[in-house]
């Protein structure tokens, strides 16, 4: 099948298939369990996948096809992004046979939900300065820890996890990753309430919970290259515009302000064209990247300036838009419904600037990826884990 | 001028700072209004009579002093009804009434102040002995705390026992009496009274509520006439006030993000030490430096040179609550994810600094403001930047 | 939309690129004009007449191909007419000249243009078989050196031989002739004929220069009609060819202190390993990215999509201009002490930034034209900037 | 006599003796010497200054008293600011009583004029890590080397010269001070044309100058605490205000702007406010340092706060200025005028960014020394200097 047979078929399946109207809300589980397993038995699952594992093997010609088409869609794909973006894909490159046999095929079908155990409350930017600890015990580990900003674990069967098993090597070099179950003993899954009121993410807790020596990925110590792995596949993902997309009803865009500001202001008006400009320039700037992937261009570390520029954006317009509209931004307009879209706007604009790498993580990677810059001294490659200093030191 | 603290201004912000410290740091701001410490902030330090004349029982001090209170309550998110009650304090040095200042003074009374003073869309009656209001406020700060509502009418309401009901229309587009041509009165509404209905509101700031009011023939006392140059001035005492509370709200998330840059460690270094957060500190510095200046010289003027009040009043507003917010936001970012957690208090900053930032309506107006004063007239100093200039060797 | 070069445009680059890193370097920009090296590059490289259409012995090509061109006079700091001759080329591309544009093509002609399109305080009169000019054009790109004017006149000069010598007063009171409803036409003016006096100003931009031209009486030939859509597009065109210029300054200045912060070292390391150097440069690289999307969207609405072009040319002056000032002046302070020394080729990009920068106006023009094209009606495409998102895990 | 008696005297003195009129230009230098001598004789110059060795010996009150009465005239003084705000001081300090019989009162009397020769091409900020090399040669010292950006050299009798003695210790332990004649054999002062196209500084080399060992300030290999010494004046100096005021006829101040902009237009006019908030808050703010000064309270690196504010305040004016202005900003009005005061102040601008400790230098101080916030790891205070990189690496 030539690729533009593919892309009309793949049209076809996708105005047959895909839910209509709104996005059903994300817990609705067993609605995007069954939604996953017809787009896989339709083979838009996992299309450059591995077939030995489950996946379609073919390129990322047709990858894009389906994307492209997708994008006209809204896919209750939300619970599955992490198993699809990431640890699906550290399982396919780095995982052993049985792994691989075990756990592909149903994370592609949608059948099992997966998350990502890496970040801390001690080691934010600093991921390897986990302190999660894993120590051996016959043919399984014994976990005890915490892990931070986990999405969708509260919905998860298996988390891969990371976890350090020898504080006496340097910190990059005592660390091994393990998939675990989240059902099991021990694991304990609370929401994380954010400053928005609500909870986006979740902290895992584990208490002396035992992982089977099978499920260790990648050999012991070694697991920070797994991790490396990982974290590649997720910009991959994050580059490839697998996240969200913007709120139609986003209150503080540019359409909405301009419904809701007095543009008989010439300051005002003045304003919104300071909007105006921010988005238009960062909206071509990644039209130029799309362009690029599509031409066979990996935009690299270059996607870390759309990050950088779309948090700083997010954090402009919503600062904006409670300026423009004064005192009225910052109160419920009725009984209830919370203290109004604005006021849950300028709450959640922080979220882009920390998530993902926190702005200055954003630039040292453009200074050092992009331009070529010199690292700063590192003082945290050679000592041993035990002897470093790390987290928040009263 | 006058822009350093008396060793008294000293004092009086070490006991408050001290005060609040052990009663109402900034953790306990979620917990929201506390009565307990509301009265012993009165009782203890007589917090709330410190800029009432003595005569009615206060201290007496002028708006440096309240400035250095207000900028400890800001720093602390103080919650409730201290800075609503200061404005309406404020509103009452214009159109004094004993009942109400010596309540005040005594910490026996909350009250808050209609904002815009001459708020649109009340309508005053004049009726038996006494005249009724009626209309909505859609937003009272510490509205639902506040025992006592001031607000400013564009003009007396006509005297009772004339033909027709005098009638009174604020911001309305009835033809003004001719008791308007003299400018705003000040009058006075229980809150707890008849013909009130009190709506809280959900509030971005968790600290300190708003309030939708709205009347119904609720009884009001005309208090005195403030006139437009005394309504001016009072919406320029009130510009000078929120600003040192905002100066409060600057310092303390600067001093919040450097003591945690202190000892938050990444990629084996305390994050203090990456010039990525010390220049950005370094340059949250720079904005508290003004600020504070700002603040004290507006401050002064109030005290001291009234004809200076209005620019310098909107200058306050223009520069601090520019730089509140932007300080308080980039102590949120630099805290990392921790900082976007609910159990932290920076949020409680954030939000605060938006809050107040907005609640004398869109920034835009306090530029505009500026740039009439401009037109109008050179303000009187006019000193240049430039000193100190650095040189070369 | 095209936003990525394509492999001709590719090899374009290249070719304009090390031509001019052999034949003109920014260092020897300071040196000013060399006819010798505008002369290779029109007879080597066959610049100026790339827009010419193929008619007229030119190469036909469009905007993008010209962007791409521009870009890299300007990260040469390429002194001489260059710009100023496609500004021409652009007008005539509007009321085509089988002579200027063969002339243009052959790169045996250098011209300017009239900026703004339309001046103010041209007067023009038709005498005997022709049009003869009076007024003064106080700041004329490149007008030393180029050998014809391009100007419009709001509308054309009234026939030879009616009743009274027609006048066309380009913004003057006079009433407009009935001509003028019609709109602008094109005349060009041979600036080493009789009648024009050329004083030279001194820049600040030390690469390029500025001239007074005085008209008095000189002789003008019509070429033809551009009408009001004419010259607003033609202005819009100008404006995306100097925004290809801007980035290139603005590239090569990023490029420099990029390369600079390489081999700097201060206190025993690399300036550009500080993250107060690293940081700024990537912001700078930020502003890059975008300028460079901005450039080549203007450039593919003017070739494919003119309904588009008012819109993306305002976007490209109003981001672009600003951006690449901003970055010329960052990687000048970047570099400390030496960017401030006359040797050094920082302050080049920094003054000829700023020059380009106000070339078409305050820069709050292509703002408020924004703001204008704003309300007249949405831009076709709205995409949101919010892909793609980042996601936590 | 009473302070108040002391500044009815001084500004009597100097309402009869401060030149009328304009200042005259920099290298009117009989007059300056001539007026110095008269400022000297009154008691005026020098006045905290050790009696012994030609000062008053009067307090801090007498000299703020008189920079007080001072400030509302011209004075010019500008050719003796380095001797007398930190050469001098050095000397009174560090000095071998010899030096200072020989060289303060002279220097106190605008008998010999006096510039600093720390910086070098290589060694900017770090000034440390200059290379200009001092060979001892029995009783005297031959050197050789080449310092930059130095004030008055074409007009100094005298320099204070850091040097390197020793390039086998680390940077800052191998350097010592002299005092070298600026008319000796091998001394050349070269203007150094800066970007405004003129030249506000010289370039100073030394080829095989000899210096007497009794020219030697401090002891051998201690010259970075002499140095030190001297930059604490330098900074003291800057944050009393004795540095060049500001323009009368700057050409980007708000009041030159009022008259020259369009005000007709509200986003011109909310330029301006902006400029003026600015400027009103850098005022007030360096007024309330003044105040605490006269209160007893020493700035202390808060004035680099004020600096750093002021460089960016003068880069923002001159920019705003231009785009004020629009195309006219960049040409001269008039043949052999220049190009316009526009075009020169947006020339100059830079300037307040780089001299006197660059911008990023200023924010590691207020972020080390106001803030109290950590070092950054240093790898240039071990190393031998001749194993250390410096300058620029090729």
């Amino acid at each position: 099948m030539n690729l533009d047979d593919y892309r009309r078929a793949a049209r076809a399946w996708l105005r047959d298939n895909a839910p209509a109207g709104e996005t059903p809300p994300e817990d609705a589980i067993p609605h995007a369990k069954h939604f996953m397993a017809r787009l896989y038995d339709a083979g838009y699952s996992g299309i450059t996948w591995p077939a030995r594992w489950g996946g379609q093997g073919l390129t990322q010609a047709e990858e894009r096809a389906f994307a492209a088409e997708a994008r006209h869609f809204s896919l209750p794909t939300y619970v599955f992004s992490i198993g699809l973006g990431m640890t699906g894909p550290t399982l396919v490159d780095r995982g052993s046979d049985e792994q691989r046999e075990r756990f592909v095929r149903p994370l592609l079908r949608g059948e099992e939900i997966w998350c990502q155990l890496f970040s801390e409350p001690g080691a934010g930017s600093d991921v390897a300065a986990l302190q999660t600890r894993a120590v051996r015990d016959g043919d399984r580990w014994i976990v005890n820890g915490q892990k931070v900003w986990t999405s969708v674990a509260q919905h998860a069967d298996w988390g891969l996890l990371l976890t350090r098993t020898n504080p006496e090597a340097p910190k990059h070099r005592g660390l091994t990753m393990f998939v675990v179950g989240m059902r099991d003993p021990g694991v304990t899954v609370r929401p994380l309430k954010d400053m928005t009121g609500r909870a986006h993410f979740n902290e895992v807790f584990f208490d002396e919970v035992a992982v089977p020596d099978a499920h260790r990925v990648g050999e012991v110590d070694d697991g920070w290259s797994v991790a490396v792995t990982t974290l590649l596949h997720e910009r991959l993902s994050i580059s490839a515009g697998v996240g969200m997309g913007r709120a139609k009803d986003d209150p503080t865009s540019l359409e909405a302000l301009r419904r809701t500001a007095d543009t008989s202001d010439p300051l005002v008006r003045d304003d919104l064209v300071e909007l105006h400009i921010r988005t238009r320039a960062l909206a071509l700037f990644n039209q130029r990247l799309a362009q690029e992937a599509e031409a066979g261009l990996f935009p690299g570390a270059r996607g870390s300036a759309a990050k950088l520029l779309l948090a700083e954006l997010t954090l402009f317009e919503a600062d904006l838009a409670t300026r423009l509209a004064g005192p009225s931004a910052v109160v419920g307009t009725r009984d209830g419904a919370g203290a109004g879209p604005l006021a849950h706007a300028i709450s959640l604009a922080p979220a882009m600037s920390l998530g993902g790498g926190t702005n200055e993580i954003m630039r040292n990677i453009i200074g050092e990826r992009v331009l070529g810059l010199p690292p700063g001294p590192r003082v945290d490659k050679t000592v041993p884990f035990k002897d470093l200093k790390v987290g928040t030191q009263g | 001028m006058r822009l350093v603290l008396t060793p008294e201004q000293r004092e009086l912000r070490e006991a408050v700072r001290s005060f609040l410290a052990a009663a109402a740091p900034p953790a306990k701001a979620r917990d929201g209004y506390d009565p307990a410490v509301h009265a012993r902030l009165n009782g203890e330090l007589g917090l709330s009579g410190l800029i009432v004349p003595e005569e009615y029982g206060g201290a007496g001090a002028g708006m440096a002093e309240l400035a250095v209170a207000l900028e400890e309550t800001g720093a602390a998110l103080l919650p409730g009804p201290f800075l609503a009650t200061a404005f309406a304090a404020l509103a009452l040095t214009r159109a004094p009434d004993k009942e109400l200042l010596t309540g005040v003074a005594e910490g026996r009374l909350t009250a808050t102040l209609a904002l815009p003073v001459v708020p649109d869309g009340l309508t005053a009656r004049a009726e038996g002995g006494g005249v009724t209001l009626r209309g909505t406020l859609p937003q009272v700060l510490s509205g639902a705390e506040a025992d006592v509502l001031l607000a400013a009418l564009p003009g007396a309401p006509a005297a009772d026992g004339s033909g027709a009901p005098g009638e009174s229309s604020a911001g309305g587009s009835g033809a003004p009496g001719e008791s308007a041509a003299d400018g705003p009165v000040l009058v006075a509404v229980d809150l707890g009274g008849p013909g009130v209905t009190r709506v809280p509101l959900e509030t971005l700031d968790l600290t300190r509520g708003q309030t939708r009011v709205e009347l119904d023939g609720a009884p009001a006392r005309v208090l005195g006439r403030l006139g437009a140059e005394g309504a001016a001035a009072v919406a320029d005492l009130v510009a000078v006030a929120l600003a040192a509370e905002q100066l409060g709200v600057l310092r303390a998330s600067l001093d919040a993000i450097v003591a945690y840059a202190k000892i938050r460690v990444t990629f084996g270094r305390f994050i203090g030490s990456y010039q990525g957060v010390k220049h950005k500190l370094a340059d949250m510095h720079c904005k508290l430096e003004q600020a504070e200046s700002v603040v004290r010289h507006a401050a002064w003027t109030a005290d001291e040179d009234p004809a200076e009040l209005p620019h310098a009043a909107a200058l306050a507003q223009a520069y601090v609550g520019r730089a509140c917010f932007e300080v308080a936001r980039d102590h949120l970012l630099l805290h990392g994810g921790v900082g976007f957690t609910w159990e932290h208090d920076a949020h409680l900053f954030y939000k605060r600094a938006k809050a107040d930032e907005v609640l004398l309506g869109p920034p835009r107006v306090h530029r505009a403001r500026l740039a009439a004063l401009m037109e109008a007239g050179e303000p009187a100093s006019t000193e240049a930047a430039g000193e100190p200039a650095p040189r070369e060797a």
